[in-house]
């Protein structure tokens, strides 16, 4: 195997007083769409967020090509070379939809062009002067992966990207992604839909009570089916 | 309440009628008519920014129809306020789960009981005068599996649970209509399954208007199904006619599996 | 040739200085609107620190003799330096926290800054000349306008010129607002918001510190100065819909003529016309004239 | 974000759910203070603990809507003062007896917040904080010029009439029990409020208006009527400290009084019903000592809220619960 | 409490509640505490034997904490005398209260004529520096007697300045001259410029400021601004002290009219014994300031001559006695309770003229005090006109007892 890009190492999380990750630990290859599986609460959400450095207390390691980013503070995380797309979309209702696209800032050479952005989501043209948190869910969801296309970084970090979108739109997005990992970048996918992880991702963890407890990958999916529906479900 | 008021004076518990619905100039329910019989659960579905949302909160009365008219058993509410619809028998869910988070799940239902006494502007009662309607209370959570934690602060539960007690706060409205919106969002398999049984439990005797996008879920609740898309009514009829309309398959479901 | 009753020089004459005292209520509102947009934040502690940037004036004149055009800008950073030492160091460590908590901290801070003001000049003012090449002033016909009244409108309406376009027409306004909604998601894209949080604070007070400056060459030079103005100016705000930036300039604009028509016709009411206009506003557009509806 | 309101975490409200001998608790506590206060004239200065217990009854009335209805008002000292010139006007030129003089001035409290609170609660947060005080400058400008309020003189040796026409007021312990009698009433309304069906569908407001509206509440009705409730008692404080001072003035109603009651409110422990009495009767004393040394008033003040924003937000009261209810659930 | 004659406690003690901290703490203020140790100095620290003390507190412009101390201290420190009240409604409030408790007080800076006019008791209550009626009256009559007919008032809005306005202009009217126009500046003002725009647009001669502290230094300073005093027109300060002059400066102030009751450079008493305050304090005496020494001086007097500390007994003797000493000239207490002395109309020298700091006034003419101050047949204290009735013109003599309780 390549050496990954980013390493996750025993990585621990509180909100507050409650303990939530307890030394989760997984390995993201280069060029690839890696996904972490698990139930409501089992902490994917949050260890997308203590890497990107959004969680206050946390410990244990985060390394992206060699760099520790533990103790880092968001920014220079992000400008580390790593884009997060949130759960919730995170649109800025007092920015119009071009203005949006236009946030955050270019932090690698690379990055997309506005063009470029357009061809993918051609729907993001036309509704470009509207406020950004008047679109639909599955708009804003299209804006919100778009909008981390621009910055130049390669690494990804989407979580639950077909969350309350329509069947024909979450085919539109595992289209993207998938295209978006032909275009080299690496990606860190956060799924409930099986199914749609199943068939974009090439590598799967899963977690449960804040630490990995499997790892499955695209080949060993279909023998492991009973196994992954059980951890999955009830 | 007096239960001659709950009689229907329609055949639909819900009624659009020509409701257009324009944002600054863009128009997101355009003259849409939705009509929900009595005793049916009827479902909601569209691709993104069909106006589902907006539809729905048109009828809690969240948001001002720009023209034509709404009604519940047959009224006009089109000028009513929220709470007005609330006090008529009508009560919504939200898309993002709504608990009183400081609260414990008893007193969480409590709450929803309460306005039935009559006394909720009475600051010279001791609130000991609303323990009588803990007994309804628990009964209520133990329609939803919460009876083992009545004394924990909602705040402390679980995301599913939450919405279970939002479901069962609703509940204790006794509301004639039910609105839910995304009852399903973000809930692992096993938790949809048990919101599904409830939901269909609960809706013995009344009427249930969702906003849903889990197929399997609308497929297996749903008597009837509007499809609603950029703001028009699609097609409407039960899930076998809805699955197979040509046109929903292209714009809804997507060609291939499923 | 009367106008409404009163004759129309009186009128003109009025109309002038109301808008005359309305720079400074645009100057000063404008400030509150910037920290309240990004930090969420009432920042009570507004009218000390525009007092503080008149004493700082009147200090860099009586003790270094620096005189008042080195001091427009000169006072401004220095009560910014001090806002930014404020905001690192008392308002970030409770940024989560409920935003009234903010208000309150704020108000102390005022009271604090103020009395220690109090405590080493007392209450009986200093005095501060206006500036050798802006003494005098034209005859208008109607009035005589001294050149330095004249000098305060232009230079409000340049500052807050300046600054609306920064924020409404710039990159870094347009993260600026981001960053009022979602802090941790503008971060997340590299954005070093904490350091945007503090400059921000720093030019709001800044720009109270402007208005105190400003305002020295024609003011008592009080500590007690910034109390008397700063729930005006809140008013102010709120008439113009709290956060938004052009709702505070025209508003402060706005009322301060409103105040000087008030004066012509009914002197007694000036004090209270602008709460006045807050109770209507609040009746007929519950988010202030130029605020998003919520 | 955590709200200002709830500052009592899950493991407090937790603790205090289980321990049932609360109720017990409270009454106790209520019989223990009132004996202490019956007995307090004749240790300490009378007038001195009078004014304690109007400030002390004040601030609770205040804490009713930040504490219990989650309304930061910084527009109190228009109710308190308005009433002060109100009872002092009926006291004075009516010839009202003591009684009568203090009803009337909680009328007008109520009359008030009714009028302020019709505009103020259609906004929330900052925006009503600011919308209540800067409607309460406005009632200070009316004071100051309203020529029955005596402007910047004030109004001076209001007489302190009988008691139901009977009962001689004249002497200061006597005014004292007077005063001790309305903070009762007083604190036992506010406590009534906090724990009645009403002040159940307060909290849930508080906690999730959204949903209460769905769930048939006008949020508003309940909110405004809290604000009433909260001014007419601010009113009631304001007319005893009249009977007490026998004058009322500008101080009263200025923006500065406002904000010392949130101070009291703040540094006692929002949310908590002992709080405010805690915090009224530390600043109050501690006025009193700096008043022999002067201008170091506002400073000590200012430097008390900042102190109590940044480390102390529990409150003194708030911060005790606190302790007690985690050493509770530790060691059960 | 035991009013038999006797030094009650074997000490005479003195209260000062002054304004420390507030608008008046400079002319007030510690100021006031060093004059009155020095009267009590100049007595030798002690009367037979019992000694002197003095305590002090700060009212912070309060009348509740100001009422509250005095209560205190009436109640629980057994005071004698109670001095201050550089504020309204401080004053009236000390006043209510030691008239209630029998302890004598003596108010130096209220500027309110109610303490000796609706509020008065006079049995108790003096009333020493100056008032309302000495300052409008002053300088308004001095000033249409040059010549100045036409007056325009701008007046602060509230009980205060509308005594001030009205005193000014009935003595403008009563001496022949005019008032040609008035507004009323809500108070506090900080802009003054449109009412300054209508006087300039009103013609007259004379801008009377009916205003004080602040307002009136923003007034005078902005007056300046618009030119109004090069265009011709001469500004008249109804209240000024000194202090506000040194706020302001001589630049903006030169060629102001005013009245004070006291100018360290008056006479040659006045100015020795500023020097030797100046010593203390490092600065010069404040009429008010001044007004205290000169009160606590002549009270200590009085309970030497009179042999007690009971406050109606002191009072009584004080009225008897007349009072000149380095702050008042041809001075006596009067029956209802007001220490009636000569005022000085005063005009603010242009910086050429002053030698320096403090050096500020010319005094142009010195007003006595029967014209000066409003008489007792014209006031409202009934309690004094009784007395006077009854007892004859001399005044009253503390033997009756019509108190001004009575009110
Ligand atoms: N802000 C917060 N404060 C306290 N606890 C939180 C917070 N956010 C999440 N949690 C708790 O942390 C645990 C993990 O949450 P997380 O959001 O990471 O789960 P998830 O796997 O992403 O679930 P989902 O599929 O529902 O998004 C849950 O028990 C949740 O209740
Ligand atoms: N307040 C608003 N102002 C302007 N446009 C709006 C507003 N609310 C919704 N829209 C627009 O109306 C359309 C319908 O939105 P709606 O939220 O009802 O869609 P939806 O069917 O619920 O979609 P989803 O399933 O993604 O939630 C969208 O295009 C949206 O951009
Ligand atoms: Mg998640
Ligand atoms: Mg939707």
């Amino acid at each position: 195997m390549t050496e990954p890009v980013l390493t996750v190492e025993g990585l621990e999380a509180w909100y507050g007083e409650s303990h939530i990750l307890h030394g989760v630990s997984f390995e993201v290859p280069p060029g690839q769409i890696v996904t972490l599986l698990g139930r409501n609460g089992a902490g994917k959400t949050t260890t997308l967020r203590s890497i990107m450095g959004l969680v206050k207390k946390r410990k244990g390691s985060v390394r992206h090509q060699g760099e520790e980013l533990i103790a880092l503070p968001a920014n220079r995380i992000a400008r580390s070379g790593i884009a997060y797309c949130p759960e919730e979309r995170g649109i800025f209702s007092s920015l119009n939809v071009k203005e949006n696209l236009q946030l955050p800032p270019t932090i690698a050479d690379g990055g997309m062009s506005l063009d470029r952005v357009y061809e993918l989501f051609p729907i993001l043209k036309t509704r470009g002067a509207s406020q950004g948190t008047k679109l639909s869910g599955g708009e804003q969801q299209m804006l919100a992966i778009a909008r981390i296309l621009r910055t130049g970084a390669r690494i990804l970090l989407l979580d639950e990207p077909t969350e309350g979108l329509a069947p024909v739109i979450v085919q539109q997005i595992g289209t993207i992604i998938t295209r978006l990992k032909e275009e080299g970048f690496t990606i860190l996918l956060v799924e409930q839909n099986f199914r749609f992880a199943e068939k974009t991702g090439d590598l799967h963890y899963v977690v449960e009570h804040g630490e990995v407890v499997d790892r499955f990958e695209r080949a060993q999916v279909a023998g492991n089916r009973d196994k992954i529906t059980r951890y999955l479900g009830v | 309440m007096p239960s001659a008021d709950r009689a229907p004076n329609t055949d639909y518990a819900i009624e659009t009628r020509n409701v257009t619905k324009t944002f600054k100039g863009f128009t997101a329910v355009d003259d849409v008519s939705l009509k929900v019989r009595h005793g049916t659960i009827h479902a909601l579905i569209g691709p993104n920014g069909a106006g589902k949302s907006t539809m729905f909160n048109l009828i809690t009365k969240f948001l001002e129809p720009t023209s034509g008219s709404i009604h519940l058993d047959g009224r006009d509410i089109t000028r009513d306020k929220p709470a007005q619809i609330a006090r008529a028998g009508a009560v919504r869910s939200f898309q993002i789960s709504s608990v009183f988070p400081n609260l414990t799940l008893l007193e969480n239902i409590r709450v929803a009981l309460q306005r039935r006494m009559g006394n909720s502007y009475h600051f010279w009662e001791s609130q000991a005068r609303l323990d009588v309607l803990n007994e309804d209370a628990r009964r209520i959570l133990a329609e939803v599996g919460l009876d083992d934690s009545e004394s924990v602060l909602a705040s402390e539960l679980p995301y599913g649970r939450k919405r279970l007690l939002e479901l069962a706060t609703t509940l204790a409205m006794e509301p004639r209509v039910m609105l839910l919106d995304e009852p399903m969002a973000g809930m692992g398999t096993g938790d949809v399954a048990r919101v599904a049984n409830i939901i269909r439990k609960v809706s013995q005797g009344r009427t249930v208007l969702m906003v849903e996008h889990n197929l399997n879920v609308v497929a297996d609740l749903s008597d009837r199904i509007t499809v609603l898309q950029q703001g028009s009514v699609l097609a409407e009829g039960t899930y076998e006619e809805v699955s197979t309309n040509r046109q929903v398959r292209s714009a809804y479901m997507g060609e291939s599996d499923d | 040739m009367d106008f409404l009753g009163v004759p129309f020089p009186v009128f003109a004459g009025q109309l002038l200085i109301g808008l005359i005292n309305g720079a400074f209520y645009a100057v000063l509102s404008l400030g509150l609107a910037l920290i309240f947009g990004l930090l969420n934040i009432v920042n009570f502690a507004h009218g000390a620190l525009y007092m503080v940037g008149a004493f700082v004036a009147f200090l860099l004149l009586d003790v270094l003799g620096i005189g008042y055009w080195p001091a427009l800008v000169l006072s401004p950073i220095i009560v910014g330096v001090f806002g930014m030492a404020i905001e690192r160091f008392l308002l970030r460590p409770i940024a989560d926290l409920d935003h009234l908590y903010g208000l309150l901290l704020t108000f102390g801070l005022a009271l604090l800054i103020e009395g220690l003001f109090r405590q080493v000049y007392g209450v009986s003012g200093e005095t501060y000349a206006i500036p050798a090449a802006l003494q005098g002033g034209f005859n208008l016909g109607f009035m005589f306008l001294p050149t330095y009244r004249a000098w305060v409108i232009v230079a409000a309406v340049v500052v807050c010129g300046a600054t609306w376009f920064l924020i409404e027409q710039t990159r870094l306004g347009a993260t600026m607002r981001a960053a009022v909604e979602n802090a941790d998601l503008v971060r997340a894209f590299g954005v070093n918001v904490p350091l945007l949080v503090t400059l921000t604070y720093g030019l709001g007070v800044a720009l109270a510190a402007f208005a105190g400056v400003l305002a020295a060459p024609i003011y008592s030079v009080n500590p007690l100065m910034g109390s008397n103005i700063i729930i005006v100016v809140f008013a102010i705000v709120v008439i113009g819909g709290l956060g938004s930036i052009k709702g505070a300039i025209l508003s402060g604009f706005l009322l301060g003529i409103a105040e000087g028509v008030t004066r012509v016709y009914y002197p007694e009411a000036s004090n209270i016309i602008i709460f006045v206009v807050m109770a209507v506003v609040l009746i007929v557009r519950p988010a202030g004239l130029f605020g998003k509806t919520a | 974000m955590t709200d200002i309101t709830k500052t009592e975490d899950a493991r407090t409200v937790r603790a205090r759910s289980r321990s049932s001998s609360i109720l017990a608790d409270v009454r106790l506590w209520a019989a223990i203070g009132f004996v202490l206060l019956l007995i307090a004239p004749h240790y300490v200065y009378p007038v001195f603990v009078a004014k304690i217990l109007c400030f002390a009854l004040f601030a609770a009335a205040f804490n009713l809507l930040l504490g219990f209805a989650g309304l930061l008002s910084f527009g109190h000292a228009a109710f308190f003062g308005m009433s002060a010139y109100v009872t002092g006007y009926c006291l004075q030129t009516l010839g009202f007896s003591a009684e009568l003089g203090i009803l009337a001035g909680t009328a007008a409290g109520a009359l008030l917040g009714l009028g302020m609170g019709l505009l103020a609660i259609r906004r929330q947060g900052i925006y009503f904080a600011m919308i209540t005080l800067a409607l309460a400058q406005m009632v200070y400008f009316v004071a100051l010029q309203a020529p029955f309020t005596g402007g910047e003189d004030g109004m001076q040796g209001v007489p302190r009439n009988a008691l139901f026409g009977v009962i001689d007021m004249s002497t200061n312990m006597n005014v004292y029990y007077l005063v001790l009698g309305v903070f009762c009433i007083g604190l036992f309304i506010i406590y009534r409020t906090v724990h009645s069906p009403f002040g159940q569908v307060l909290k849930s407001i508080r906690e999730n208006e959204p949903r209460a509206i769905s769930l048939g509440y006008d949020a508003d009705h309940y909110k405004l009527m809290a604000f009433v409730i909260s001014a007419a008692l601010s009113g009631m404080a304001g007319s005893a400290k009249v009977m007490v001072f026998q004058l009322a003035s500008l101080t009263d109603v200025q923006w500065q009084m406002s904000g010392e009651v949130v101070l009291m409110a703040v540094l006692g422990g929002i949310g908590t019903m002992l709080g405010p009495i805690v915090g009224a009767t530390i600043i109050i004393s501690l006025q009193n000592e700096l008043a022999q040394i002067g201008s170091i008033s506002t400073i000590v003040q200012g430097a008390v809220f900042v102190f109590c924003v940044l480390a102390f937000r529990r409150g003194i009261v708030g911060e005790i619960k606190h302790r007690w209810a985690l050493w509770r659930s530790r060691s059960s | 409490q035991d009013s038999g004659s006797g030094i009650s406690d074997d000490t005479i003690k003195i209260g000062l509640i002054a304004d420390m901290s507030g608008p008046y703490s400079a002319l007030d203020g510690a100021g006031s505490e060093a004059a009155i140790r020095m009267a009590i100095e100049e007595m030798g620290g002690e009367i037979d034997g019992k000694k002197i003390t003095l305590q002090t507190a700060d009212h912070q412009s309060k009348a509740d904490i100001g009422s509250n101390i005095a209560r205190q201290w009436a109640d629980q420190d057994n005071i004698d005398l109670i001095l201050g009240g550089a504020n309204s409604g401080v004053g009236i409030a000390l006043q209510e209260i030691t008239s209630e408790k029998g302890v004598a007080y003596i108010n130096n800076g209220g500027a309110t004529n109610a303490l000796t006019n609706e509020n008065c008791a006079p049995e108790t209550g003096l009333h020493w520096t100056y008032d309302t009626d000495a300052l409008a009256n002053g300088t308004a009559v001095a000033m249409v007697k040059e010549g100045n007919q036409s007056w325009f008032f701008i007046t602060a809005d509230y009980t205060f300045g509308h005594n001030l306005k009205n005193t000014a202009a009935n003595a403008v009217q009563e001496n022949g001259g005019e008032v040609v126009g008035e507004v009323s500046a809500p108070f506090p003002t900080q802009d003054f410029s449109s009412f300054l725009l209508q006087a300039q647009g009103s013609g007259a001669q004379v801008v009377g400021l009916a205003n004080a502290g602040t307002d009136t230094q923003n007034a005078v300073k902005q007056a300046q601004e618009f030119g109004l005093t090069q265009a011709g027109q001469k500004l008249a300060s109804l209240l000024l002290f000194i202090t506000d002059v040194d706020a302001l400066g001589l630049d903006a102030a030169q060629g102001l009219t005013l009245t004070t009751g006291f100018y360290w450079d008056q006479d040659d008493k006045a100015r020795e014994w500023s020097a030797k305050y100046e010593e203390r304090t490092g600065a010069k005496p404040s009429m008010v300031q001044a007004g205290m020494y000169s009160s606590a001086l002549n009270y200590l007097k009085a309970v030497k001559e009179a042999g007690t500390d009971d406050a109606k007994k002191v009072v009584a003797q004080l009225k008897t006695m007349p009072i000149e000493d380095a702050f008042a000239r041809n001075g006596k207490v009067r029956a209802d309770g007001l220490m009636e002395h000569d005022m000085f109309l005063a005009q603010v020298k242009t910086p050429e003229e002053s030698s320096g700091k403090w050096d500020y006034y010319n005094i142009i003419r010195t007003i006595p005090g029967a014209d000066a101050f409003q008489s007792i047949e014209d006031g409202k204290c009934e309690a004094a006109k009784t007395a006077m009735a009854e007892g004859g013109a001399s005044g009253a003599s503390g033997t009756e007892s019509t108190s001004g309780q009575a009110q």
